[in-house]
């Protein structure tokens, strides 16, 4: 049977079922196949924070979205085009968020009326007419695979558990993708148990045949790979490439990374991914709190190493006084915060950017501490390394914030070469630098205002430092009333400096008539990119600028919101940065706030934007 | 990391000067921790480590201003946190010998968490903590090893919580070596330091410690000469546990139940005196030695308790690192190109 | 205080389903936590105390979701501090029956410090400590009671710290309760906190519990009619502990060292063999018990390890305002005029 | 010898000596005598941070300031008329404070070669004309004193000790005080060794009669008392008043107070202070450390009491995790936070404004907590009494800042009746709230927003409470993203209210015709206000402001501030108020920031009030 094939510019695609059902996976594998096929993608996990939420509820559903398109997108799509549903909980979950139109394939073995009381429907969703508005594929996907899986010498439940392979068979054919990369996986992960690797191999297979075959499925689609710039190219998620960042810019720097953590959602998998790489000098220790984490990453930078601390918002709240003691130590120390929703334990395994003015200003004294934040998943590489170039440069803390949203989805990267990455100068002092040999560690470098980093194990250079106020070039102990409020200013002076370092920051004003600036940081970067695109198509002007330092602010900002009507500033908190920039530039920005724990939706951003412009 | 250049001079010839700092010493006058600070200079030099590979972390309290004192590198931190830093420090440079200089509170206190999880992972940490049984620097409230029934500033009507017997926890805590010490023999007291530093692991040292401004007197009775040979029990590897004047007191097991206690007039040649074994690994043994003396301080073993071998964390976590560097070696495109990856030609 | 007026239907009448809530549990299936909680909403009715003055209060981790499912008052703090939230609870409110849930992460990382000085302290709380010997709600991080070379996420090479002994820990911290039980066992479980429950003072509950996600399988050994009764000891105040098929092993002491071990095949009239005595005032007994099994789970002694009289920080505390009252009445006037007065006329 | 009496409308002296030299106590002494006499008086101890420094250092000095005037003052004075130096140490670190024709009381004994360049002397101060510009009265206290006990049973070195009462003596024919008070004083603190009693008397009246006979002291100094409004009076500084402003409020609420803290620097007190009072139902708990500290107060509020657990800024930040916890559960609980020179250890015994971010923003996620600070000594009572109000009325945490100065500085302060004192009701609920005998724990007060409080206990309202996200009325677990933005606001919108139940901000401004405002917050109240009346003296125009509240700010600021020209914000912080004032209200607030670890002095302050009217 010769089937159709569509042409389309993007897609979004909801693979949605039960905790252990596998969707993970299977939207991971539909995302290789994407990346490799060549399109831009943009992808958006949803778990619930139980390890195994009770099944068939809608509670306990697990989903993965992906956005893959023949031009360069920015986000996982604000709605689905397509969701696969592996069960009535899946469907109930996610059903809101489709459009009219859109695609529902579901797995009608599950309907049963049970499960679809489980779910909380009042009647089968497929029979009652509820569904109208959408075009529902149903297809017997556990029977199926049974059915197609009946040779293998393998139990039921194994036979049903691949019937997320079938799923994604399923949609490998619907969007030609290509299966051999699924198939070489499917072969490695199961390399132990050959019985279900042929067996999984046989349901995505069999999958792709029923697309092929099946008469309800008349149309396949083709995206047409995204004319990416040249270069290798890897899909990653954020957590991954922040650890990257991390060894990269250590490497480069020619220190030994420490890595002081406790787990935390939705942290842990930093940990993780150190914990991998100690060929690379990375030493990980699971500590017995935050605290000591903290604790022992500076030590080791007292060491000459690269203290690294990750946690989230929880975690970081216990870490507060071991960060003061570091900006009193001038050392340098990166502290990764992957937000989450809060106050308190809040909603772990949602994101939220909401940590901001917790980084700047939660802990005692004035403690000023540089803020770097990522952008985008691929974009946590270059600012764990941009971190390092500032806490090991200027001798301090620094913030590296991310978020749950960038930790977890992912986007292709282009990978860059070795050489290409900035290198990064310890400067370790090895000589005294004081009157008749003696060492002054608090004797500063008079452009970035740092001071001398001596290793133990320096001749010659042994000093003490502590957390209480130090004189200036000594580092004795002081309490005079003067060298304090010097010390204090010096402090603060030291990080404004860092600005001196900074490019000035990007607008992105295409036209250079736009009235209204969208100034966002973090993970809004691509929702808002969206929105301003979509802006833009509809006619309207718009500026955006997207903010990597958040202390200290690049020294041009405070002009460019000058040279705007109107200044939009999104986040996904009540406004942290808004009051950051109202209080240093005394401008007027308007604060277009959600802390509903997940990402903007570009179309709803778009909308706003075009109402503040056509209100200039 | 750096690779500092290595001095000429040898080591032996450090003197305990070469050990003392410009800063004027800042504790009360008649303060035990001078005597401590005397004794631990005193000690360096036998270390056989230059000074520029030794390091002091301290928390917070009179005692943790040791560093400040201290000619090597050292760090003053935070309240309760020394063991923790030092743990990165000493787990990321095992060439250092590092020391944790830290006080009943500070340990004990706020710091008891990491103080526990220091001893069981037995990273290569020398603790020593100056037990002086009140919180000194805040002026003087109860510590958590203060007698029941103190009477101080925040307990007008006495402290009502046990004291933990800071022996007992660190053996329950799996620690390799243990000992107590006291502030005013100095000759014990480096013997003990010499001990713990030959230890490979963490060493905590229980350093008693007279506080003369808010609890002067504390360890009178081990240090009257007319009592301390009566209540103090010596702690020597391979001798029978006898003291007292004329050794006559013994610490005797009892054949029936296998607890161990202390008798008077003992015959030398009872067959029931424990002969102290430091190794034993079993640490029931130490445990039941750590429980002969209460807060009252009769009877109170002095000298090392438990002294057994364990792997420790920094050997460990570096050999992990060699391991890793064996089987392949770093390759940071390698890194950053690994998984799934695809071309875009131009 | 608010008064709060009892509630007119017999205690006596609550039956285990009066204990459940109307949230849907949600651990995993086949969570070693079911059995636990089914075994405490069973036990309750027996507690004799009314509904509305129990309170249970957990930290963070998959067992430190109970309280959501007890329907008594209940919190779900955040992560190691449950003790400590339950001690202020506890002793300003002396009338309540407080019992606190958390797991070997939450109770012996983060929050070990709190744990340390509860047992110490010994206010009157029930602490049910839920070791499945992994992080389970973080998914599958190794736990500071996990055995070395533990392979997990964050340990990819293998896990290099010894872990804690918990029951160790706890009476090297002066615990006045502590007891062992298991997951599966029910009636043993209903057992343990039954003596629990009676003490006067801070009682520690190590429940092994199966985490069948992450760490599936690790009290097998316990567990399994076929090597259970081999390595499982049971305690039981005042009988001779022997255990194993026919009874043919048993804990002996050995004369000599005073040393307690396993030894099997050991005569009925064995004059060595120890008689389990959880009232010994020697917590050192105790500890030599606790010492019996490795991680392995070999020989591991199940049962109240010990169980001893000591006042409770609760009732010391209300005590002292009793005292304070007793004195004097309380008279807010008199304290704002306290001291040197004077007075300013128009 | 009859002498002349001169008038005088207020002085300022300063003792000062060794740590040992029992300064603080003479000081005391001088100041209950100068209270009951019946002047306005204001109080500043300063000691170092060691427990005993060095004897006859600089570092090892302790002095004590009182200012006495027969009017309302409202600063210990910024410089003294008077210094009493034990020793030369004691006059070296305080000489640089004394204006010229100050008079100086030198204790000569002490002035041995060895102490003068211990002190760090080159040559002797009383023999190198280096105090040409002072008045110096040069007094062999020691040896007088020693002579004058000659009779007594006692060691020499308890006779040398005496030497401050000698000192009291003098000051007190000086100036004219009663001299029954310290009499009695002395016979109570030493009653158990009546020996030493009956020889410090003596020392006193010999130095008293010393200034009757002696030529040297040619005059002495009538302060006549201040005309007070009637009452009874007492002097009092910030921590017992805290301390008492907490037991009254939970007496007036009928609530048992639990203070679950952890000893530090210049909080410790309070914890001494309420240990004391177990009679009021205060239960105290010393835990083993501040984050047990707050759980603990926390647990007790969960119970029914009043939580409230105090300390200074490196144990706030300890605390940040649990606050959010606090403001999750929405339980009524007191942080009360002395503040202390920062960041990390910082100059623990020096005084500072700096946690003022820490407390509003400290911890992670949208977590609001209210925000009280107090004004001067005897204020720190109200400023209490208002935290407990609105922790108990809004079940909230609240913030109570106090610092160094406050802490340990004292005045007189009129003391209350019991039934003037306002009442709280706890508002407990007992009785089913929602449908069905059910109990809703997140069902809120229509006006305040408040959840109502049931206490374990309570039959039939048995509930769960958590740091996760809750659904709103039922507190059930939520995930649900409206839901979660839903409660975020709600939180925050329940803060904002406070402000509906405070009353307007009074602004003196007593010519109605300022143009400049001079706004502050916290313990600069009486240098600001000192400030101001140097000002209208001087005859220009200045209003003043001070905010008890930081968050909210009360509602009718904005329009204050936008009343006039130029608005002056003095902190001892680099701007704290600042920014959230130009945050809020987009006004150009002109910082004037010290971090000196030192109160404002008031002359200084006048200064740039005057530069900024002048510049208007
Ligand atoms: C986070 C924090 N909490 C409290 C303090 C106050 N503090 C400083 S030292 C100390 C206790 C000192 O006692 P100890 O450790 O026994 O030392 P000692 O002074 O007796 O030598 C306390 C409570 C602090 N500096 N930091
Ligand atoms: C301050 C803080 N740090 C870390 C976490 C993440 N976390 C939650 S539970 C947990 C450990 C759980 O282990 P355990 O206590 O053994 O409980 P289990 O899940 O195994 O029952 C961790 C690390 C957190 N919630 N809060
Ligand atoms: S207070 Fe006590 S411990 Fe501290 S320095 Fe003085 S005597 Fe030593
Ligand atoms: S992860 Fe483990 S401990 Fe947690 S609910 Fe699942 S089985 Fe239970
Ligand atoms: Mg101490
Ligand atoms: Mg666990």
């Amino acid at each position: 049977m010769q089937k159709e094939v569509k042409r389309l510019d993007r897609v979004v695609i909801r693979f949605a079922g039960d905790s252990g059902d596998g969707m993970q996976l299977t939207g991971d594998r539909f995302t290789a196949e994407t990346a490799s096929f060549g399109n831009d993608l943009s992808t958006l996990p949803n778990f619930p924070a139980e390890i195994r939420a009770p099944a068939g509820t809608v509670l306990g559903v697990s989903s993965f979205q992906l956005h893959f398109a023949d031009h360069d997108i920015m986000t996982p799509g604000d709605a689905p085009d397509v969701l696969v549903a592996m069960n009535p909980a899946a469907l109930r979950a996610n059903q809101g968020d489709l459009p009219a139109g859109a695609t529902v394939i579901v797995n009608t073995d599950e309907f049963t009326t049970r499960s679809v009381a489980k779910a909380g429907y009042a009647s089968n969703p497929l029979e009652d007419g509820s569904l109208s508005q959408f075009q529902v594929q149903a297809v017997p996907l556990t029977s199926t695979t049974v059915r197609a899986l009946e040779e293998f010498d393998i139990s039921k439940k194994d036979a049903e558990r691949a019937k997320n392979m079938f799923a994604l068979g399923l949609l490998s054919w619907m969007y030609n993708r290509t299966t051999e990369s699924t198939i070489t996986f499917l072969q490695e992960k199961f390399a132990r148990k050959p019985e279900i690797a042929a067996a999984n191999v046989a349901a995505f297979r069999a999958g792709y045949n029923y697309g092929d075959t099946t008469e309800a499925f008349a149309v396949s689609y083709e995206i047409a790979p995204a004319p990416l710039p040249a270069g290798t190219y890897r899909n990653i998620s954020g957590n991954p490439a922040l650890a990257y960042g991390l060894i990269a810019a250590a490497q480069r720097a020619g220190l030994e990374l420490f890595l002081g953590a406790y787990p935390i959602t939705p942290a842990s998998d930093i940990l993780h991914e150190l914990a991998k790489h100690k060929r690379f000098g990375v030493r990980t220790f699971q500590a017995e709190d935050e605290i000591a984490g903290i604790g022992a990453a500076l030590g080791a930078s007292f060491g000459g190493g690269l203290g690294v601390t990750t946690s989230s918002g929880p975690g970081i709240a216990l870490k507060s006084e071991t960060i003061g003691l570091a900006v009193s130590l001038e050392l340098p120390l990166v502290i990764c915060d992957i937000q989450r929703g809060g106050p308190s334990t809040g909603l772990p395994t949602k994101t939220e950017q909401s940590d901001l003015l917790q980084a700047l200003f939660g802990r005692n004294g004035e403690a000023p501490v540089p803020v770097v934040a990522a952008k985008s998943p691929s974009d946590c590489f270059y600012a764990a390394m941009e971190a390092v170039r500032i806490a090991v440069t200027y001798r301090t803390p620094v913030f590296l914030l991310s978020d749950g949203y960038l930790a977890n989805g992912s986007e292709p990267w282009q990978v860059p070469s070795v050489d290409s990455l900035p290198t990064i100068e310890p400067g370790f002092i090895r000589e005294p630098n004081g009157p008749d040999g003696t060492y002054l560690p608090y004797l500063r470098d008079a452009e970035t205002l740092a001071r001398p980093w001596a290793v133990p194990g320096t001749p010659g250079l042994e000093h003490r430092i502590g957390g209480i106020e130090k004189a200036d070039r000594t580092g004795a102990i002081s309490y005079d009333p003067d060298n304090h409020d010097f010390m204090v200013r010096t402090r603060q002076a030291k990080v404004d400096g860092i600005a001196r370092s900074l490019p000035p920051l990007e607008v992105d004003d295409p036209t250079g008539d736009a009235k209204v600036l969208v100034l966002g940081w973090g993970s809004t970067y691509g929702p808002i990119g969206a929105a301003c695109r979509r802006v833009r198509r509809a006619g309207l002007s718009v500026a955006q600028a997207h903010l990597r330092h958040l202390n200290p602010f690049p020294d041009d900002l405070g002009e460019i919101l000058r040279r705007y009507d109107r200044v939009v500033v999104p986040e996904m908190n009540l406004g942290q940065l808004g009051m950051l920039l109202r209080a240093k530039y005394l401008v007027d920005v308007i604060g277009y706030n959600q802390v509903r724990g997940l990402p903007f939706r570009a179309a709803e951003l778009a909308e706003v934007f075009k109402g503040v412009i056509t209100d200039v | 990391m750096s690779e500092p250049v290595r001095r000429e001079i040898p080591v032996t010839a450090l003197k305990a000067k070469d050990f003392k700092t410009d800063q004027e010493v800042r504790w009360c006058p008649g303060c035990g921790d001078y005597a401590i600070l005397a004794a631990v200079q005193g000690f360096m030099p036998e270390l056989g480590v230059p000074k520029e590979d030794i390091v002091f972390v301290s928390g917070i309290g009179c005692s943790s201003r040791f560093p400040y004192y201290m000619n090597t590198y050292g760090m003053h931190s935070i309240h309760g946190r020394a063991p923790a830093i030092a743990t990165g420090l000493a787990s990321s440079r095992p060439d250092l010998s590092v020391w944790v200089v830290t006080g009943d509170g500070d340990a004990l206190s706020i710091g008891g968490n990491h103080l526990m999880h220091a001893l069981r992972r037995n990273a290569n940490l020398k603790i020593l903590l100056f037990d002086n049984r009140i919180y000194g620097l805040t002026k003087g409230q109860y510590s958590p090893t203060s007698e029941v029934g103190k009477i101080t500033k925040s307990t007008p009507m006495g402290s009502l919580d046990s004291p933990f017997n800071p022996i007992s926890l660190a053996i329950g805590a799996e620690a390799s070596f243990v000992a107590r010490t006291l502030d005013s023999d100095r000759k014990h007291l480096q013997g003990v330091l010499r001990a713990a530093a030959q230890h490979e692991g963490t060493a905590l040292v229980q350093i008693y410690q007279n506080c003369n401004i808010f609890n002067d007197g504390a360890f009178e009775l081990l240090k009257d000469a007319d009592t301390r040979d009566d209540w103090t029990i010596r702690l020597e590897h391979g001798q029978p546990i006898r003291f007292g004047r004329d050794d006559v007191k013994a610490v005797v097991r009892d054949p029936a139940t296998g607890s161990i206690r202390v008798e008077e007039h003992v015959a030398a040649d009872d067959p029931r005196v424990v002969v102290h074994d430091a190794h034993n690994a079993d640490p029931a043994y130490a445990f039941a030695l750590s429980r002969l003396s209460g807060t009252d301080l009769r009877y109170t073993p002095m000298g090392v308790f438990r002294s057994v071998e364990r792997p420790t964390y920094d050997r460990l976590l570096n050999d992990q690192l060699d391991q890793a560097r064996a089987a392949a070696e770093p390759d940071l495109a390698g890194l950053l190109a690994g998984g799934d990856t695809w071309t875009v030609y131009q």
